[in-house]
């Protein structure tokens, strides 16, 4: 079990947690924390892959000798990858949340089932 | 709607939105007066007058009890085929006309209509003591006492009733007439047509008919 | 029951699916692919330190143009979303006036969290950290002041010129790349001197990116902040 | 060229800007604001030019100063030009449509649409596949925030929905790049394809591109992860559901084309799958649909998901896939975005609601464009592109899918033309239409556009070179020019008429001569009594021309795009005419979807062809032979729909007697003969093809369909609907002795063909004069017009002899040909039953000819006048043809004896100065001298009537009641008028052989869509919740079926 | 040798008038004959002509319109039609008439001739009760037409000719080479329809003196009724002649057409006496029932034999 592996199942963990809450929570603001949860489990993941057992952040700083920096660091694409995803998932986020304010201020209610007047 | 109204003015709605009055009385009917036919040449019409009396053609219609009498005559006791008489259904095709027994007004009112209707030269035999006095209904309030005061008789046949027997010797006499070219019924209701139309409006009440019926 | 019958087994299926992965890894041992490329060659070619700085602010520059947009439209988003009737009546609550301790404590952290988040963004292309991070501090600064003072309001015009500017420039900086040095270079950091490895000048126009990221993430977060911090109706 | 660079740059340049210089007053926001997407769209439309014009290769755009797969590249191709043009032009108009809508929300509005175009252009242009992600972000950030923007409570809860489903979709897409940048170390897409195939089997490439294609594939819509896409449309403002069913939808398939090459064959399998469900499934909920914007959705994802079907048939489609996929794409694009504007600007909420537009031809013709448009119909690209497909697809064998996609189609046509039925037909409601000019014209634009698009890319296809647009663009005309009276109108289309077929006639051979007399003549002469209309008559002309070009299109075609391309003319214009009739609702539809099934049945039938033989002409479907059966049936069912064979025929009777009186000959009299046509086509060419059965099988259901067209005929009360049966009736003799393939079998039909296109003409022209006279169909409330109308009468009586058969007109002669064809033949029984319907018809003709004109006459038909003379015009000239062709038929028969003797040698017909013969081993069998007959009966029949003048010169005139009546008179006309259930005894003693089988049989098809649309669409119960089991459900069992089970 | 058209139009006008007194004076003789079996004395046989010529004298006459002359002419065109498209005797050059111009089809809808032109004659009269007989008449002519059709179909199966002089001639050479013989169940068929074509009881519904006073005819009077007497005396005669050349081998001489024709003729009488009438409804189903599978068992027999 090395350090891979254990963030692997946490964000596997997570994302099957933050489904769950999405699936079962009528609540719309869990619903969003639910996908929040399931947008951290797919970070952590997605960090994981780019994770090599031993080896160093992907800073060229003293640390590290640039002609062996390939052997030496780690994958930086993802973690550059999560940088973006994170940005893009407070943001839609951020606009879900507003859209559950102007809702509750529409009929007084966070349920989702309340919000079923379109339909088939 | 009654019947009496049918003959009614109206005012109608044409498809197109138009609206006018329509007279049945003088639309539906065609209301010239008969004329007098003349005979055709002497000798062409004595010929007509042989097929005529040959082929009489009765029309089929009971005007009262007297017409129990006249089934009998298609049976083979009496058979009056065998003279060259037949029964037609329509008055269009018949040219003998039966008035078998006594007549109600009413019925006076169909007579004349299916009489009118008829082709001439045409022929009537009156049937029983009714047709000629009113017989035993002589003061009936709806029952006609004398008939050619309405349509031109040719034979009347006595009895209550007149057995077939006599029935036939009528359409023999009939035919003599016929051949004798005596029978000339259709021409004299033409020629004095006012006064048996007169008569008529005297018994039958609330005419509504017009007054002559092709 | 069947209303969590049905739940359970979406995420028992999701479940397999994941299972499927999670026996499938295989450990890394060793860079592959574009890794290799950018570990071996990125010092060399942008002359930034940081290696995620330089994938994210060079490399993938449209990536992280785009990912500035995403923001500037949540935030325009959030503000359209949560836009106020123009009669605004003042007379309403009166918001309860936050306790000394976080007064007095802000007015002390403010100014150090702005210079932190200002730290972040300049040293980006040196040290872990960059422009959306740096932002983020400084937002979390005026987060703080909206928390210590409820009458606190940030000055909307100047924030928006900030944004506005910050992303325009962005935006030119690019275009310079395709102007100086031709059709296949857009953000391309080299049109300012690569400069010496491991200073703050260095990486071209990196560090001047990041601080525009900076600058116009700051003012954004904020932003949303302030929309999202109530006193509708 | 300006690098595709800019166009990011611009917008977000101005995107940043804006905000900026909101002092500067709106009216410099605006204008700055177009200037953007008019720069972005002047530079797509730059490229898509050099493409198109110039030949130019597709360019890689390089970003940063490095190759792929270091950094993220672009790509402009023809594809991307042609895409980026759409959509910059499409949200250019958009933005034309809404802008008010934006400035209203406020500025930020203004911002975020330019970044939603600026997300859509990358995702088009990008081929990094993280930036794709980017991308779709930023375009459903945008869409996100257009959505909800107006506040309302509906746009609100769609736009969380959305919001939903999208973050699920992304956190989806995201797990798949990384699954597979873990695997192939590169993000760059042509890297990852390169590497993905080289991979070979590996268990997270196989769960990571089946994430990210199913990603893509839940953003686009697709059922049954698509419940909160319906609300979405529902909710949006109508600007808004434009451009997402427009433009965003059109980025999206891009992305789907551009990974798709990453999935496995299975995988591909499956989209092709998803996408054919999604098209069968969202046109099946559709037709229970009343909400306009909801219907408009169905309709789109319907047609996206045709689209998906499409994009991941491409490896079948080869080097068709661009025009296929363009032809659908953009047909899609400009009929979605026109008619959900149109929807705003109509803002009716239910589509019975749109009736409020009747008043507008020109909002009523860009509907009608538009829905045309997006059921495939001539001209516009979808036609061709459809047609292609099926093509293709019947290459390779994939009849499933070919049925499922003409399901769909067919579905597709109930429900939009029901609606454009309910614009036309329902009452007339007293709300106004605003004609906002600022959205009104994007409207006109794509109106405009689907027309030359349909030009340029049916011409496109090789098959679509040969067409010839001359006619149609002469339809156009009409459209325009619609304004002008009607006396003007009707000449120059009798003058065109005219005119095309002088050019058109000296080329035929003897068999299309004869049709495009048929038809050519059939219009000038129901074009004669459209003089008797006053005012504009707005739209009759240029639908009718429509049609007529569509005949003789079928006239002229070699190939069978060139057949089918017709076909669909005809079908549309002939169900525009139908649906002017009064009350023709229900009957026009029944009419387009019976005619919509049978031209897909052709279409499949051609296919079917084509695959086989490879070839594209009508005469190679004589080289069919593995598939012979089943082109043969398809065509003939095809083709029989418009003959309305019995089974088929239920259309018929409502659309032909409901429509306007001019209009039912046109219907009746030629249109049905182009049925005929095809049917004589196919018959000739598949004669030897070894469907010997399927002939006597058509042997007998046109004896069927003639027996009972007839039977039913006889109990009809109204005029035109006894007709119309009875047109059924002779479509069947038709029927029948084409299916008898002698030769005398075959003068047979075509004397049917000419004759019945001559006494039909006749009978539909006068009694429907009349109808229109007097307002009413019903027999029996006619009566005695002899009086009133003694040419009409005099038409109707020479109509009733011909079409009776007796001799001496010209109807024997179909008789006496038929005999001899089924006796030699041996068709025996079959030929008995033809017998007994020939005897049948003198009971309806009988009834038609009394009940109108003979009997008493009613009393408010009293003032009644003779018809129009302009009616009476063309019934006199039929009548005189009529006259010439029954004593000299040889003029015709002969040659088409000849012409038919190459193809049919056997039972020739021997002429003999006027006399026709048959023989049998030399022998005579049969002859017929129409001369001699004409003449006789002629002398005859003067002898008698002047003997009868004579002899009752003195007869006296009476009236209508001067009857004997039983010594009475008749109560009113009425009592006198023995119409009412004629044959009451007849239908006691046969009314078994007439019970309505086939329309309950098509009631209960009809009801078992309806109500399975209206039980399955529940499915969607507007719970967001629900919506994400969908989707999850939706990835997980398509994951579980194609990993084979759950391991 | 051929006639010319003058002396064919004069010997078909001889043919003509035998055929026509022939008609006359038959119906009076089977008059005759039934009121002999009903144990009357009967008419006289010439009544008839008493009749024709009294119609022709009458001297009123009305008219309902011009469609009201068609009725009488239409049915003695029909008539006088099928007389001329008929051969009447075979071998004789002189009295094969014009049947030259058409064969057996053209005579079947020469049928509908007249009966077109007394439905529309009746139907300008006005009275419904020639309307309906009318409506009864073409209903029940429809189903008759169905064994007649196989009848006809069958017996061009078996001589592989429609003309209706090459059936006469396949039957000569010996009473066993009639139809009658050669496939009696088409001739069964054939003369089951001839029933209901001359429309004797218990096929008479449509006249129904006592119900719709004798139906289509009702308002012919005069003259018209003379002519649509001439015309069943001449249509009798035709259709017996029809018959006796479809399935009794034709005539080769004058005598042998009266003998034959009579005969035909006669059955329809004798049916006539001994049936009760049938309601419309009930020969209409009944012609779809025994007659048509007779017939088509014919049309089976006559392939199966050819």
């Amino acid at each position: 079990m090395n350090i891979t592996t254990i963030v692997h199942i946490t964000g596997f963990a997570l994302i099957l947690i933050g489904f769950w809450g999405m699936l079962t929570q009528k609540n719309m603001i869990k619903i969003i924390l639910g996908l929040a949860i399931v947008e951290t489990g797919v970070q952590l993941v997605m960090v994981a892959f780019g994770f090599i057992d031993g080896r160093t952040a992907p800073i060229l700083d003293s640390a590290v000798e640039l002609s062996k920096a390939s052997s030496l660091i780690v994958d930086p694409v993802p973690q550059a990858l999560v940088l973006t995803a994170i940005v893009i998932g407070v943001a839609v986020n951020a606009l879900m949340l507003t859209f559950v304010i102007r809702l509750y201020q529409q009929k007084k209610s966070l349920s989702i089932n309340d919000y079923k007047d379109l339909k088939w | 709607m009654t019947r009496m109204d049918d003959l009614k003015k109206r005012t109608v709605t044409a498809p197109d939105g138009e609206v006018f009055t329509v007279d049945p009385m003088k639309e539906y009917f065609c209301d010239k007066r008969p004329e007098v036919q003349e005979p055709a040449h002497p000798l062409l019409e004595k010929f007509f007058n042989w097929a005529r009396s040959n082929s009489l053609w009765v029309l089929g219609w009971g005007t009262g009890c007297g017409s129990i009498e006249l089934p009998p005559l298609t049976t083979p006791r009496f058979d009056m085929f065998r003279y060259g008489v037949q029964m037609r259904p329509t008055p269009r095709q018949a040219g003998v006309f039966i008035i078998s027994g006594y007549l109600a007004v009413k019925t006076l009112k169909r007579v004349i209509r299916a009489y009118e209707q008829m082709q001439g030269p045409k022929y009537i035999i009156a049937l029983g003591s009714c047709t000629i006095n009113g017989g035993m209904y002589y003061d009936s309030f709806n029952t006609i006492n004398r008939l050619d005061h309405y349509i031109p008789v040719d034979v009347y046949i006595t009895g209550c009733m007149p057995r077939p027997e006599a029935i036939l010797s009528g359409f023999v006499e009939l035919k003599k007439r016929i051949r004798a070219g005596k029978a000339e019924g259709a021409n004299d209701y033409a020629e004095r047509f006012d006064w048996y139309k007169a008569n008529q409006k005297k018994v039958i009440k609330g005419w509504d008919m017009p007054d002559y019926n092709w | 029951m069947i209303k969590r019958l049905i739940p359970l087994l979406l995420v028992i299926s999701l479940f397999f699916i994941l299972l499927k992965v999670a026996t499938n890894v295989a450990p890394n041992y060793d860079l592959t692919g574009v890794a290799k490329t950018y570990a071996e060659q990125g010092a060399s070619d942008l002359g930034a330190m940081n290696l995620v700085t330089a994938i994210v602010v060079t490399y993938r520059g449209l990536d992280t143009l785009g990912e500035v947009t995403v923001l500037f439209m949540a935030g325009t988003g959030i503000a359209l979303l949560l836009r106020r009737k123009k009669k605004k009546n003042d007379s309403g609550i009166k918001n309860r006036a936050a306790s000394e301790i976080l007064k007095t404590g802000s007015k002390l952290l403010v100014p150090i969290i702005t210079m932190f988040g200002a730290y972040i963004f300049i040293n980006g292309h040196l040290s872990p950290g960059g422009g959306f991070q740096g932002g983020a501090a400084i937002a979390s600064a005026v987060m703080l002041m909206f928390l210590a003072d409820s009458s606190f309001k940030i000055n909307h015009k100047v924030f928006v010129l900030i944004e506005s500017f910050s992303g325009i420039f962005y935006v030119l900086i690019g275009v310079l790349g395709l102007v100086i040095l031709g059709a296949d270079n857009f953000l391309d950091n080299r049109i300012l001197p690569l400069g010496t490895f491991g200073t703050i000048l260095s990486a071209g126009t990196i560090p001047l990116i990041y601080t525009l990221v900076g600058l116009k993430v700051g003012t954004e977060l904020a932003s949303i902040l302030d929309n999202m911090k109530g006193e509708l109706e | 060229m300006v690098n595709p660079i800019y166009i990011i740059a611009i917008l977000l340049g101005l995107g940043f800007l804006l905000p900026s210089i909101n002092k500067a007053g709106i009216k410099v926001t605006v204008t700055i604001f177009f200037l953007g997407i008019i720069a972005v769209t002047a530079i797509s439309y730059q490229w898509l030019s050099a493409f198109l014009i110039d030949g130019q290769q597709a360019v890689q755009i390089f970003t940063a100063g490095f190759k792929p797969p270091m950094s993220i590249n672009l790509q402009m191709g023809l594809n991307e030009a042609v895409l980026i043009t759409l959509i910059n032009f499409g949200a250019l108009l958009g933005a034309i449509y809404s802008f008010k809508y934006f400035a209203e929300n406020g500025i930020q509005a203004l911002v975020v649409f330019l970044l939603f175009i600026l997300g859509m252009n990358g995702l088009v242009l990008t081929r990094d596949i993280f930036n794709i992600f980017v991308f779709l972000e930023i375009t459903s950030i945008a869409t996100y925030i257009l959505i909800g923007m107006d506040l309302r409570l509906k746009s609100l809860s769609a736009g969380f929905k959305y919001m939903i489903a999208g973050g699920i979709a992304s956190v989806f897409l995201l797990l798949g790049i990384i699954l597979i940048y873990s695997k192939t170390g590169t993000l760059n897409l042509d890297g990852m394809i390169a590497a993905v195939s080289a991979a070979g089997s590996s268990q997270i490439l196989f769960v990571g591109v089946f994430i990210l294609i199913f990603s893509v594939v839940i953003e686009l819509k697709v059922f049954p992860a698509n419940g909160w896409a319906l609300d979405v449309y529902e909710g949006s403002d109508t600007g808004i559901s434009a451009m997402i069913s427009a433009t965003s939808a059109t980025a999206l398939l891009f992305v789907l084309y551009k990974v798709l090459p990453l999935a496995s064959i299975d995988l591909t399998k499956m989209i092709v799958i998803i996408g054919v469900l999604t098209f069968v499934v969202s046109n099946l909920f559709a037709i229970m649909q009343k909400s306009t914007n909801r219907l408009l959705g169905y309709s789109s994802i319907g047609q996206i998901g045709l689209l998906v079907f499409v994009i991941a048939s491409k490896d079948i489609l080869g080097d068709n896939f661009e025009k296929i996929f363009f032809g659908l794409l953009i047909s899609h694009f400009l009929a979605k975005a026109g008619l959900f504007w149109l929807s705003g600007i109509v803002k009716a909420e239910k589509i019975q609601d749109w009736v409020k537009i009747k008043k507008h031809p020109i909002l009523i013709f860009m509907f009608g464009t538009f829905i045309l448009a997006l059921m495939g119909f001539p001209p516009f690209p979808s036609l061709a592109a459809k047609w292609s497909l099926v093509m293709i697809l019947a290459e390779n064998g994939s009849f499933l899918w070919i049925s499922l996609v003409i399901l769909a189609s067919i579905l597709e046509v109930l429900y939009l033309f029901r609606w454009f039925g309910y614009i036309l037909k329902l009452e007339d409601s007293e709300e106004k239409v605003e004609k906002p000019q600022h959205q009104l014209h994007p409207v006109y634009i794509v109106t405009l556009l689907l027309y030359v698009a349909g030009f340029y890319i049916t011409r496109s296809f090789d098959a679509g070179l040969s067409i010839n647009f001359i006619p149609l663009a002469f339809v156009g005309i009409l459209f325009l020019i619609d304004f002008l009276p009607v006396y003007i109108k009707n000449t120059l289309v009798m003058i065109a008429v005219s005119y095309y077929g002088y050019i058109l006639v000296p080329g035929l051979d003897t068999l299309k001569l004869i049709f495009a007399l048929i038809f050519l003549v059939g219009g000038i002469l129901t074009f004669i009594p459209g003089y008797s209309v006053k005012g504009k008559r707005i739209g009759f002309y240029p639908v009718a021309a429509m049609m007529y070009v569509g005949l003789i299109g079928l006239i002229e075609a070699e190939t069978f795009f060139q057949f089918f391309f017709a076909w669909e003319i005809m079908t549309a214009g002939s169900y525009f005419l139908i649906l002017r009739g009064k009350r023709s609702m229900s009957h026009a539809l029944s009419y387009i979807l019976f005619s919509a099934g049978g031209a897909y049945l052709i279409l499949f039938g051609f296919a079917l062809s084509g695959a086989e033989t490879g070839s594209i002409l009508l005469t190679s479907l004589s080289e069919v032979h593995i598939y012979a059966t089943m082109v043969f049936i398809l065509l003939a069912l095809g083709f029989m729909t418009k003959t309305a064979s019995i089974g088929l025929h239920i259309w018929l009777p409502g659309a032909h007697a409901e429509a306007e009186s001019d209009v039912s000959p046109m219907v009746s009299a030629v249109l049905l003969k182009a049925g005929v046509f095809g049917l004589i086509i196919l018959f000739i060419a598949m004669r030897n093809n070894d469907v010997s059965n399927l002939f006597y099988i058509l042997g007998w259901v046109g004896a069927i369909t003639a027996l009972l067209g007839n039977l039913i005929a006889s109990f009809q009360e109204d005029a035109k609907k006894l007709l119309a049966y009875s047109s059924i009736a002779q479509l069947g003799y038709i029927l029948f002795a084409l299916a008898i393939m002698t030769n005398v079998g075959w003068l047979a039909a075509i004397w049917y063909s000419i004759t019945h296109f001559l006494y039909k003409a006749l009978l539909f022209l006068a009694v429907g004069a009349i109808v229109l006279k007097l307002k009413t169909h019903k027999m029996y409330e006619m009566g005695g017009l002899i009086k009133k109308m003694p040419m009409s009468f005099i038409s109707v009586l020479i109509g009733i002899i011909a079409l009776s058969g007796v001799p001496p007109l010209a109807g024997f002669g179909g008789k006496w040909l038929l005999y001899n064809a089924f006796i030699l033949k041996g068709w025996y029984f079959q030929g008995a039953i033809i017998a007994f319907s020939g005897v049948v018809a003198f009971l309806y003709l009988f009834k038609l000819i009394y009940s109108i004109f003979l009997g008493p006459i009613k009393d408010k038909h009293r003032k009644m006048t003779e018809v129009s003379v302009w009616y009476l015009i063309p019934q006199y000239l039929i009548i005189a043809t009529l006259m010439v062709l029954s004593s000299k038929p040889r003029m015709i028969l002969e040659k088409v004896g000849l012409y038919f003797k190459e193809i049919l040698p056997e039972n020739t017909v021997v002429w003999n100065g006027d006399a026709a013969s048959t023989f049998v081993n030399g022998k005579l069998f049969g002859v017929w001298d129409p001369f001699y007959i004409m003449i006789i009966v002629c002398v005859m029949f003067a002898v008698l009537l002047g003997f009868l003048l004579f002899a009752s010169r003195k007869a006296t005139k009476v009236e209508m009641f001067n009857i004997v009546y039983s010594a009475e008179r008749p109560e009113s006309p009425q009592t006198a008028h023995f119409s009412y259930n004629m044959f009451s005894h007849y239908r006691k003693a046969l009314g078994f052989l007439v019970l309505p089988l086939v329309t309950n049989f098509w009631n209960f098809i009809t009801d078992l869509f309806h109500s399975s649309s209206d039980f399955f669409r529940k499915f969607y119960n507007g719970n967001a919740q629900v919506y994400i089991m969908h989707i999850i459900g939706f990835v997980v069992f398509f994951y579980f079926i194609l990993n084979g089970g759950i391991f | 040798m051929e006639l010319t058209l003058t002396s064919r139009i004069l010997y078909s006008l001889l043919g003509l008038f035998i055929v026509f007194n022939y008609g006359l004076l038959q119906s009076g003789v089977m008059r005759k004959i039934v009121a002999r079996v009903a144990g009357r004395y009967g008419i006289p046989v010439y009544q008839s002509y008493f009749d024709i010529i009294k119609n022709l004298a009458k001297r009123s006459q009305i008219t309902h319109g011009i469609m009201f002359y068609l009725g009488p002419i239409f049915r003695l065109g029909g008539g006088i039609g099928l007389f001329l498209f008929m051969p009447m005797i075979f071998g004789s050059i002189y009295f094969k008439n014009f049947s030259f111009t058409g064969d057996i089809v053209l005579l079947m809808y020469f049928q509908f001739f007249g009966m077109l032109g007394m439905a529309l004659g009746a139907g300008e009269a006005g009275h419904p009760n020639s309307t309906i007989g009318i409506s009864r008449g073409l209903a029940q002519f429809t189903t008759v037409e169905i064994s007649f059709t196989l009848a006809i179909i069958a017996i061009a199966i078996q001589y592989q000719t429609l003309s209706v002089y090459n059936i006469v001639a396949a039957q000569q050479g010996g009473i066993l080479h009639w139809t009658l013989f050669q496939n009696p169940v088409a001739t069964l068929a054939g003369m089951l329809s001839f029933l209901g074509i001359m429309r004797h009881a218990p096929f008479n519904v449509v006249m129904a003196p006592q119900e719709i006073p004798i139906g289509p005819p009702t308002e012919y009077h005069s003259t018209y009724l003379g002519m649509l007497q001439s015309n069943r005396a001449i249509l009798h005669i035709v259709e017996s002649a029809l018959f006796m050349n479809l399935f009794f081998g034709g005539a080769t001489n004058w005598i042998e057409f009266i003998v034959k024709t009579f005969f035909i003729y006669f059955t329809t009488v004798f049916v006539g006496v001994v049936f009760p009438r049938y309601r419309v409804d009930q020969s209409v189903a009944w012609f779809v029932k025994v007659p048509l599978v007779i017939g088509v068992l014919g049309v089976i027999y006559a392939t199966y034999i050819n």
